[in-house]
């Protein structure tokens, strides 16, 4: 049944770019493995390239074709010698035909089997696999039968109800339908819509639940059917269905729905045959009960959070998996510690519906204190261009409860000096600020429920004149003061 | 020399005067005394009326960055004499912008008679938006960008039509 | 009993400098409390006095002057309307005069009270009250009848001995003497040394354990009686009788011993009726067993790895304890997690005998990455000069075991860019590079046993000429390139 | 023009040579192709060979500290005329100092009579010691630094006295 593996992983191709790819080659370095990177010509000087052992560039018209450009990726590793190809997250991370082709290459897939990625990608196969398997799904149509059998069976469901693209997932490709009179012309127009997106027009159509929460939960499994749980991960604060905050563990369960709700994951990951690192997503009406929402075949951006709360640096876990070694812990071994928060830092304008904003990083200075991790592809000079996604970085706090959690993030959002772009930490800010935040009354809708007490304050005269007076007394200097190590090369000149 | 900058969706004129002990910031009727000093790495300790402010300070393009008071803030630098012709000051036949931004509104098309005075385009830049007004009664003779257009500085935005000789 | 706290902490004088000034201050910040920090003029441009919400200047002669000018600082408190003080660690923190100086201004001192500072500041005194209530400390003499008889009650220890200094602690003015020959004139210099180091020459001898491992457990205790142990810490790698890496849980303990040497912790403070924070000093034979060795009444420099394996922040709960409120949490609330290690990145030379170096900080680059902590006071160009401890900065590490604690911190130490003074990083790195290390074969010696295989190795050629190829591309260099920043400013001359 | 340096206990001469591909870094009989990229902030992107690498440079008076390889080293720039003066290859009646550094050892006094070649003093730089030797027959006409003391590049150490005219 399990392969047998001929060589433990050496080196490894990171099929990515930016934050991810700068972490995955951080592990790779603390656990003494080589690290190659790939890149398009217009991350040349990115810190991704900087921290890898070797890059290698992929050419391609633009910069996410070449994230995207499996051939050339194949390629890349067997000149380089690379073993095994990390995905992060996004680009090819879910890609069953990537997965499959670099098990083909004689290569590992730092991930689970293709069948699966294959499995959890089609979310209509992924939901009837899960029910199949006696966990709930919210209630749910597709379309099977004639078009007025169909409506009728979401006439069933209740309105409002929620079109999903087959092949979507991640919140994109949703449509809102809140009367029967929209569901003809809106299916239509979700069909065409996912046929351009994703190459596959299927749809389903689920209830729609209203202020619902986000929580999901992180599975490890390895290649001997063991599966296990890292506890869940709250991540209701969205904006465009877009996490924005996560945090663990979340307020809003008790002991005993957590348990439950981390066993289902579980016992998902054990009935659809997972292997490595995923998470299951699910949906929680503000009524109570959870459902089955999707499960994400690779590592979470959020996944910091997990990390800080029971030690384990899950890139590493990932690797083990992919060598074939069995968990080196049960259930139970590594209780949950504390609570962390991650805020995504975007180069994006909250006042502006969350639009991307673009600039070139002039100065960076992370936060730092006790809890405080900052994981980011930043480097000065860096361009912030539309070609990518808005992330910047992911500023995450670990305390010994929530509110210190809270308290720390929200002197690191401060702290964090980012000049040069705009960006949402001082939206972050207030959001942590918020009473409602503090209460932990999230659900998907609360940035827009809050939207006019989260807006930008009118700043006070005290800090007018501040920025006034630095920007005038700025604009004075023949240069910005240089700092001491260029001005003190001048005796050097030859 | 005066200065003029947007931040935080306004604009503000500011005035740097020399005075025997230091530097006066003048803003309107207020006054303030302040000083800078760079501690490297883009850091400086400002000083307004002897308070200190711990600052961080950047320049891009036509914007100066700051970190102050906990967060980000970008100041847009505005060119005066592009301002002073966009704001119908000057005698040119083309509104110029003062600052890179975004056409929001195009109220005229060319050929249009306008009033001097009459909105003609409005543009968004640092948050702020800005109406272009007709400097002279006159004809439209070209809008140089179309609606939802970006723009750096001084790109030409609508010229009138040069006026008869008479 | 317990007297009445008119008024929660709200504005905290900090008498220290470097980094733990920056610590304390940081979390002052996160708990919303305003913060005074004083300074040396030499230290006017230190990241302690630009991250304190206020700053006020000592005048003195010499910077170590300022910070133990009490009458000064006590001015400092008020002028600034500060209702208590944080003494940090050295300088006045274990100062029983200044702790009761603070008293009778009517501010709080945030560590014990000075009764209590003053009893385990004497040594001997200590070491007495310690044997009373029922723990065990070395075999020991103290001076009193004739001088004879002194030299017999040292005989009956058996050679070698260790003469201490009452009032010196932490390693400072200890002789080893290895026969009763050379007892007496050892006694004669130790007492005068005594006398002019700390004005107090009374001595007292103990057995000098060879080879002993040095480990030290946290206490926490609040006013109303109920003291908890932090765990311990193992801070046997030493050079000149000073700490230079700590870790916990310490590798050398099974959990029977962790258990009885916590409880004697507790309990040691619990008999001198201790509160706040403090640390038990314990020192290992070889064979097994431990010893008192002191008690340290403040916090100690290598607490953040106690933080960083419990989740806790010390300094909030100095605060919170010297608030009059009891400990949120009880013994065995907070079951330690992961391993942490500390380095302190010192400006010495480990090829001579770890002298001070000097120089100026031209360079900083912090290390960052999951589990990494990095504590320090330095800015750019500071200067760094003999007048202060030689310690730069410290960093930390926790991993989920210790093997990947010490993966982290070796990357970490060689991510460390700090130029511009000779520091000990790439030889703490080789420490902990060290089979010995690994195997957690440590003992106080340990630098000294292995000092050949810890030394300098020759570069390699290819290193020698990227080094050289750097610096002489570098001088050809007008001025080094400066950052984008500075360049971009050229438009605003005006 | 060539460049001598201290690092590791080693004094090197490099050559740096503008070749029509790049610039060659001559070492002795070795030979690299060598370029350097700023990336900002201190940090340099290195090519030895064709082989990148990061660097870290910054320097500070009479050094330059890099970071490579994961630890930093400091290198001394050695100003050659000092250097010659000192090695007793000028004409110059007076040793001065190569790089900054501390003396020692101090084999001579004042008065003492000298041989070409023959050791005055010994001093250590960047971990490495120098000696200074006589660079003529003579008679020792001053110690200009104690043993222990510190001092500056081109720091007069040993002078001879004046050759008697014959």
């Amino acid at each position: 049944m399990i392969e047998k593996m001929p060589m433990p992983i050496r080196k490894v191709l990171i099929a990515n770019r930016g934050e991810i790819a700068v972490r995955v080659a951080h592990t790779l370095r603390t656990l003494g493995l080589q690290s190659v990177v790939i890149y398009h010509a217009s991350d040349t000087l990115s810190l991704a390239v900087r921290e890898a052992d070797e890059a290698i560039e992929i050419p391609a018209a633009t910069g996410v074709a070449a994230y995207l450009d499996v051939e050339a990726i194949l390629a890349a590793a067997r000149r380089s010698g690379a073993d095994s190809i990390h995905p992060g997250y996004g680009f090819l991370a879910e890609n069953a035909d990537f997965a499959a082709a670099v098990d083909a290459a004689g290569l590992r897939f730092i991930g689970p089997p293709p069948e699966v990625i294959r499995l959890m990608g089609d979310k209509i196969r992924a939901r009837e696999c899960v029910a199949q398997a006696g966990f709930p799904i919210t209630p749910s149509a597709t379309e099977n039968g004639t078009a007025s059998e169909f409506v009728e069976r979401v006439s069933a469901i209740g309105f409002p109800v929620l079109i999903k693209a087959a092949a979507g997932g991640g919140g994109r490709g949703m449509r809102i339908v809140r009367s029967a009179d929209a569901l003809e012309g809106e299916l239509e127009a979700a069909r065409r819509e996912a046929e351009r997106s994703f190459k596959d027009g299927r749809v389903y159509v689920e209830r729609y639940v209203e202020r619902p929460r986000h929580i999901e939960v992180q599975v490890l499994s390895d290649r001997h059917g063991t599966h296990v749980h890292l506890g869940e991960r709250e991540c209701s604060v969205q904006r465009r269905f877009q996490k924005l905050i996560e945090e663990t563990p979340s307020a809003s369960l008790d002991p005993g729905e957590r348990e439950r709700l981390c066993e289902t994951a579980v016992g998902i990951a054990r009935a659809v045959g997972y292997v490595n690192a995923g998470t299951v997503e699910f949906i929680f009406a503000p009524s109570g009960g959870f459902h089955f929402l999707e499960m994400n075949t690779r590592l979470q951006v959020e996944h910091p959070v997990t990390e800080m709360v029971t030690g384990l640096d899950l890139v590493a876990e990932q690797i083990r998996v992919a060598d074939g070694e069995r968990l080196s812990f049960r259930q139970g071994d590594l209780p949950s510690r504390g609570h962390a928060i991650e805020c995504r830092i975007c180069a994006e304008d909250p006042q502006q519906g969350h639009t991307p904003t673009t600039g070139e990083v002039a100065l960076l200075r992370p936060p730092t204190g006790p809890g405080i991790r900052f994981d980011s592809g930043l480097c000065s000079g860096q361009r912030i261009t539309p070609a990518f996604d808005s992330m910047l970085a992911k500023l995450v706090a670990h305390g010994s409860e929530r509110g210190q959690a809270i308290a720390r993030m929200r002197q690191a959002l401060r702290d964090l000096v980012l000049l040069g772009v705009d960006h949402n930490a001082a939206y972050l800010e207030r959001v942590l600020a918020h009473p409602a935040f503090a209460a932990a009354k999230l659900h998907t809708h609360f940035l827009e429920e809050h939207r006019e007490e989260l807006a930008l304050p009118q700043p006070s005269e005290a800090e007018r004149v501040a920025v006034i007076a630095s920007a005038a007394l700025a604009t004075r200097r023949a240069t910005l003061d240089a700092p001491e190590p260029y001005a003190a090369m001048g005796p050097w000149r030859n | 020399m005066k200065q003029v900058f947007h931040v935080a969706g306004s604009r503000i004129e500011a005035l740097l005067m020399p005075v025997s002990e230091g530097t006066d910031l003048v803003l309107g009727e207020r006054r303030h005394r302040v000083a800078l000093r760079a501690l490297g790495d883009g850091e400086y300790r400002l000083e307004v009326d002897g308070v200190a402010h711990r600052v961080w300070i950047a320049a891009r393009g036509d914007a100066i960055h700051v970190h102050a008071s906990g967060r980000s803030w970008t100041v847009g630098v505005v060119d005066e004499l592009a301002e002073t012709a966009a704001a119908g000051g000057g005698a040119a036949d083309t509104a110029e912008a003062p600052m890179p931004g975004t056409v929001v509104r195009v109220h005229v098309a060319p050929g249009e008679p306008v009033k001097r005075g009459q909105t003609l385009m409005v543009i968004e830049s640092m948050k702020m938006e800005t109406a272009i007004v007709a400097w002279r009664d006159g004809v439209v003779g070209a809008v140089h960008r179309p609606l939802g257009a970006t723009f750096d500085r001084k790109a030409p935005l609508v010229s009138l039509e040069p006026e008869p000789k008479s």
